[in-house]
């Protein structure tokens, strides 16, 4: 009896391991981090690093639904740049209204995106080069429309979005959490999100059982556009001012992002969540090692390191 | 009773950030004072992120050299909402008061360069640019400075700016097919010193040495090298390990709440041996 | 006189999550012998094949061959004790040619480099032996399934292996494969090879096989000598009970024309197809390999972008451009190649079913309705008795045969009116086939037109009232079942048309 | 009569195309400049161009039979950095001899790969992830062991392989026409390269032939290590200087000018051939850009738009 009763307790919390296995190495990480600096674990320093990776996981939500796909994309920082600097340029240079030229912005991220989306669906083209092609060509639009200067001499009322709170939450936060939600249910409970899986998992197939492939994927890289665009709003915002170089490199960060979450880069399985919280590795990783005050060039080797340990750490035990 | 600083380095990524991060970090130990470094790899972003860091360790001053003039402002706002006094090293910030700014200036060590090569050539030549990574404020003022001075002399002509990142290796590259597409070159100015010393091995290849004046930026030491032994005329001396010094001592003088100066230019000077 | 025995399997059992594949299972097997190994759909026949030859591990049990014990921890180890496989599911290599697929890790070598001269006589002489045409330069990407099949078999055999592994090697082979293939396993028999055969066709069984082991949900029902037995006690030991007939007394109600094509051509792949299809009926096409029955599924299921003449649907001129007009319209195709067009693998069973029809099943509009998607696809698993632990299954980890029965259910789900059904048993169990049969039956009570292209004669002899019978792209004539017999098909399927 | 021979004219011309339809987008973008600028289709700009090309395309070989195994490399650059500084750091701070110095350069970029093959086919990490932390790590071994500073003050015999000459033709296109013919050779006549484009169509069916395709990919790893610290020394050679932050970037480089030479994401098609062209695309672009004069803005947008132009020449002509 005991030995029944012990074993369904096993049981259990085998399964509540399971759920969290994605967040494994997440949580290795923090207990550590908790250990070695005291100001870790300090809600100030909690909240500091959910808005510091807000940034990289909006962004990064685009790039799971562009991977689910079977996709890439590595013009995501480019995208972001443009349409920080369009909506700021709207604002300062032809002095539009804040939310009129927000709007613009986020239309411009999304007609870039639609614009891959068109490349690498109808024009049937690699999207690896499409958005390579395009992370070279917005990154060259961008420094055209600033005139390789940042835009800055915002009205106050725009600095809410990157710098404002709610309560004691940061504003991009908020709207993280509301586009981590809005994107998991779209993936988990529609069809649309169904046939983003499906279309990683075998296109012919999807294509085959009557789905118009192209629009959906048409579709997700204007989505992508669109977060990119959401999330150089609120970058714009946060740094009060509009960099013509900002976000570079960025894309590397939103696929590690993506793949340390799980998402597998062939496509069709993998999600948000499971990006999330790559993404939150990845911030902690910064934050705990600045905490630790550990030198830059060491911080370099301790981050790959790290990103190493806590992937490995996930697939361990997700063969379990 | 001890003071803790932090110091937000815009990347050290290049050797001239290197020394003012050294020249900090010895003075720091010399006057028995903690620093803590961080390094924003020229994200702009993470810059702001990474002053965050410092200020939930509580420093005392913040020495920070911006990735870009306007976006240090949100990190710097971040300092004096928490009462942390700020000072500015290389690069200024724009539109927001700071405790002291210790700098040289990148417009005039650009107008420095230009007018030396005009004077060299007898205010009459075609010259190159090799511009830095587009959009980065060293990039911006030292071309300004740099053109400001080439139109003061109508005989000078810039026949070619093309950027090459900063790098060696892209400079190389950029002054070969500069050098194909132009038969006639009598300088080139480079933004920087590892530009400069990748279009020194393009023009020595090409064999055009002795028709090509090559001037650069940063007086880091291949350069200095390189000027010694007459294959660069020139190179505007920043003194980044002194920038690094002087804004450890005048944040330990913050921190004991001693008067600075707002203004502490570090003086530029041209090596030309 | 007793022969040697090359092979004892001994209460073998194999659990995969959920499922439990294998439960004590006996098998042996004599040297010389064919013998076949029979059982439904997910009965575990390929399971025990792939713990024998190392690719899956055995929980218990124990693996004799030739007198020695043996753990084979991977296929190499197997291959070098004598064992080869013919894989169910075909495992080759897409780009590389039919070469180097078939001595793919077994290249005969010149110094570092690979004996391309030696690789492709070997590769012809084993082709030859086979007796198939096929240019061993060719990429695999560029053969369709038979032609694939072909190879996957000439892989194995190439091996010398004394003990080989088939499994349902005929399954995308047309008549004349077959008997080629049959000649070989003759062949092989005199040379004192045992040939383990798994298949769902039981005359294939009475024909070639010498002994029978049955399985049934993963546990040994019995062995018998095929001399010893018939059709109705084999099937009466897979499925636990007696199947009337093999194929259904099909009634026929054609009433109004639903689909006539006209003058479709499609470059390179179609002809000038002309025809037209009634409601409630079952119209058959048949042909050999490659005469392009697929493609002319395809073209009218709206897969080709170019192509020309007219389809006329309800009376009605209908433009086709994409697979989604053609179901929105109610015409489905069921795909020959389950793996590469009908299936997702990587997603659940119930997934997979509701995939074509999710937008009918919201709630408010906008949320895939779970509980209607369960209920969905719990009827099919019910109705087609797919065998699977739950709908939530990633349809990877069913057996082919049940692979093969959620394509199916995907097609059912949308209700259409003109079913295309493109080998629609292959890999498909007797009483499945049969319940597939019924299935059809079914659809054109329903008044759904049904076309159906198989290269099983009898199939399409029994079941449909018309027949198609193509040859290299051209529909040669039209046959009444009635009257039609495979001679006559045959005459045409080869390019003799009929008067 | 007039009409056949004209329709076997045309047969012949388009099955010539048909050999070269990798090379059509280099081609054209050849013709165009050697209208628009009189320097360019001249011998020393020529000779210019492929000196330039070395580099990215040692390191794209090896990128190639990566990806062909359906990985990734990320390290690349790193990696590269990294052998040039140790070989730089040998001679000029161990004061060892010339090829002593070079070999253990080549070792230590090998073993980096060889790391990376490891953890990629033995702990099954995702390639990505797995190259993007070697990424950071060798790049932080190369500031910490320069600390951060570039190393000069060479043997002259050094020299030699980046500013060497054979005849006219300089000593980096030797090495690379050398390692273009073997790698070719490895990947069409031999075992090894056929094992590689096995595991990028079908890894399970490789491994049910009874391949070790740990083996291979561990061993193509390895090589793209050794190949990243060829271009190293070769780059350290050529600038006289071995630079801590030299390669940045370049795996973007890399996998554009394999991707552009046909050369799949997801492995199993392409090769080496395609990849020299998609490199010379890259390269030829640069050096044409440069010889307009192009504007610093525009040359960004225009080389994305010609990128994504000579994809879509290659593809197109490939469907017909
Ligand atoms: N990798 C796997 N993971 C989980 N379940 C599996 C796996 N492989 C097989 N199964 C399950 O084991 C059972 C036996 O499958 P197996 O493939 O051996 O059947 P089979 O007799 O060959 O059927 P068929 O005639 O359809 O090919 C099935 O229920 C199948 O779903
Ligand atoms: N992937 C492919 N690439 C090139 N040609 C192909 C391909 N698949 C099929 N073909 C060719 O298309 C024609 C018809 O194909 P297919 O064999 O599928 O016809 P079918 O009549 O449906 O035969 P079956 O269904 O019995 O295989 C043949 O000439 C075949 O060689
Ligand atoms: O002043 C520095 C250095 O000169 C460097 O070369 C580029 O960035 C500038 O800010
Ligand atoms: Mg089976
Ligand atoms: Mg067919």
């Amino acid at each position: 009896m005991n030995n029944i009763s012990g074993s369904i307790k096993d049981k259990s919390f085998l399964e509540i391991l399971n759920k969290f296995k994605t967040g494994i190495g997440l949580l290795v990480l923090v207990i550590v981090l908790s250990f070695m600096s005291p100001y870790f674990l300090t809600i100030p320093n909690l909240l500091n690093v959910v808005r510091q990776v807000s940034i990289i996981a909006v962004i990064s939500f685009g790039m799971t639904m562009v991977i689910l796909t079977g996709g890439i994309d590595l013009s995501v920082g480019s995208m972001l740049a443009f349409s920080g600097a369009v909506a700021a340029g709207m604002m300062v240079n032809s002095g539009l209204n804040v939310f009129l030229a927000i709007l613009i912005g986020l239309a411009a991220g999304t007609a870039l995106g639609l614009f891959n989306g068109l490349a690498v669906a109808k024009a049937k083209l690699p999207a690896f080069i499409v958005t390579l092609a395009m992370m070279t060509v917005a990154r060259g639009f961008t420094l055209i429309y600033t005139n390789g200067r940042p835009i800055s001499g915002f009205d106050e009322t725009f600095r809410f979005f990157g710098a404002g709170y709610l309560g004691r939450i940061p504003i991009p936060v908020v709207i993280m959490f509301i586009l981590l939600i809005v994107i998991y249910i779209l993936l988990k409970k529609t069809p649309f999100g169904r046939y983003i899986y499906a279309i990683g998992g075998n296109e012919t197939a999807t294509k085959l059982s009557g789905i118009n492939t192209d629009k959906i994927k048409i579709a997700v890289y204007a989505l992508n556009g669109f977060l990119a665009a959401v999330s150089g709003i609120i970058l714009t915002s946060r740094l009060n001012s509009a960099q013509p170089m900002a976000g570079e490199g960025y894309e590397l960060d939103a696929i590690a992002a993506v793949v340390l979450g799980g998402t597998s880069l062939s496509g069709g399985s993998g999600g948000v969540i499971g990006t999330i919280i790559g993404a939150l590795i990845i911030a902690v990783l910064n934050n705990g090692l600045n905490l630790l005050n550990v030198s830059s060039f060491y911080q370099l080797v301790a981050k790959g390191a790290v990103i190493l340990l806590a992937v490995f750490l996930d697939r361990k035990s997700q063969q379990q | 009773q001890d003071i803790k600083l932090g110091l937000a380095i815009s990347t050290l990524n290049n050797p001239f950030f290197v020394d003012l991060k050294d020249g900090a970090e010895s003075m720091a130990a010399e006057m028995g004072v903690e620093i803590l470094t961080v390094d924003a790899q020229n994200d702009a972003a993470s810059q702001l992120s990474s002053v965050e860091d410092l200020l939930i360790k509580q420093i005392d001053v913040l020495i920070v050299n911006p990735v870009d003039g306007n976006a240090v402002v949100s990190a710097i706002t971040a300092a004096q909402d928490a009462g942390v006094p700020v000072i500015t090293v290389d690069r200024a910030a724009e539109g927001i008061d700071v405790t002291s700014h210790i700098a040289s200036d990148n417009v005039a060590g650009g107008e420095m360069a230009g007018d030396f090569i005009a004077k060299q050539l007898g205010e009459k030549g075609k010259v190159v640019e090799l511009q830095g990574i587009p959009g980065t404020s060293a990039a911006r003022d030292r071309g300004k400075g740099f053109n400001q001075a080439m139109d003061k002399y109508s005989g000078m002509e810039v026949i070619a700016r093309q950027p090459a990142g900063f790098d060696r290796a892209e400079g190389m590259t950029v002054m070969e097919n500069i050098l194909q597409g132009n038969p006639e070159i009598d300088a080139v100015f480079a933004h920087n010193d590892n530009m400069a010393l990748g279009a020194m091995e393009a023009i020595a290849a090409a064999g055009r040495s002795d028709e090509i004046m090559i001037v650069g930026f940063d007086a880091i030491d291949d350069a200095r090298e390189a000027v010694k032994e007459g294959n660069m005329a020139a190179t505007v001396a920043q003194k980044p390990g002194l920038m690094g010094e002087m804004a450890v001592e005048t944040a330990v003088k913050v921190a004991n709440g001693e008067e600075v100066d707002e203004y502490t230019p570090v003086p530029l000077e041209l090596i030309t041996e | 006189m007793a022969k040697q025995k090359v092979l004892e399997m001994k209460n073998i059992t194999k659990t995969f999550p959920g499922v439990k594949a294998l439960d004590k299972v006996n098998f042996s097997l004599e040297k010389g012998e064919v013998h076949a190994l029979l059982g439904e759909n997910g009965a575990g026949k390929s399971t025990l094949m792939k713990v024998l030859n190392g690719i899956h591990k055995r929980d218990e049990g124990e693996i004799i061959v030739k007198g020695e014990p043996v753990e084979f921890e991977n296929t190499k180890e197997a291959q070098n004790a004598g064992l080869a496989i013919i894989h169910q599911e075909l495992e080759l290599i897409p780009y590389l040619n039919v070469a180097e697929n078939i001595f793919l890790g077994r290249e005969e070598r010149n110094g570092v480099f690979i004996n391309y001269k030696k690789l492709y006589q070997q590769t012809e002489e084993v082709l030859d032996l086979l007796g198939v045409n096929i240019d061993p330069r060719a990429q695999i990407k560029d053969l369709n399934i038979g032609s694939q099949q072909m190879v996957e078999i000439a892989k194995a055999v190439s091996q010398d292996a004394d003990i080989l592994v088939m499994d349902e090697p005929t399954s995308s082979l047309t008549n004349q494969e077959i008997e080629i293939l049959f000649e070989l396993i003759e062949r092989l028999k005199e040379q004192e090879i045992a040939i383990v055969y798994i298949s769902h066709r039981l005359e294939e069984v009475f024909e070639i096989c010498d002994r029978v082991t049955v399985l049934r949900d993963g546990q040994f029902v019995g062995e018998v000598k095929t001399s010893e037995t018939n059709e109705d006690e084999l099937i009466k030991m897979m499925v636990g009970r007696t199947i009337e007939d093999r194929f259904p007394e099909m009634n026929f109600a054609p009433a109004d024309e639903i689909l006539r094509v006209k003058n479709l051509s499609v470059p390179d792949q179609i002809v000038n197809a002309s025809f037209s299809l009634k409601k409630g009926e079952i119209l058959g096409i048949a042909g050999l390999m490659g005469s392009g029955r697929t493609e002319l599924a395809k073209a009218i299921f709206g897969v080709f972008k170019e192509k020309t003449g007219e389809i006329f649907y309800r009376g009605n001129r209908l433009k086709i451009n994409s697979p989604a007009d053609a179901i929105d319209n109610g015409i489905y195709y069921l795909s020959e190649d389950r793996k590469e067009e009908g299936l997702i693998l990587g997603l659940s069973v119930a997934d997979n079913i509701s995939i074509s029809v999710l937008k009918t099943i919201l709630n408010a509009n906008t949320f895939i309705d779970s509980a209607a998607e369960k209920e969905l696809a719990e009827k099919y698993i019910k109705d087609l008795n797919i065998k699977t632990p739950s709908e939530k299954q990633l349809v990877k980890n069913l057996s082919g045969g049940n692979q093969q029965k959620v394509v199916i259910s995907k097609l059912l789900s949308t209700r259409p009116e003109v079913v295309i059904f493109d080998e629609p048993t292959r890999g498909i169990d007797v009483g499945a086939k049969r319940e597939i049969y019924n299935l059809m039956q079914d659809l054109i009570d329903e008044g759904v037109a049904v076309i159906l292209i198989s290269s099983e004669l009898p199939e399409i002899l029994n079941l449909s009232n018309r027949i198609l019978v193509m040859h290299e792209k051209e529909i040669m004539g039209e046959l009444d079942a009635a009257e039609a017999d495979q001679e006559a098909i045959m005459k045409l399927a080869t390019g003799r048309r009929s008067q």
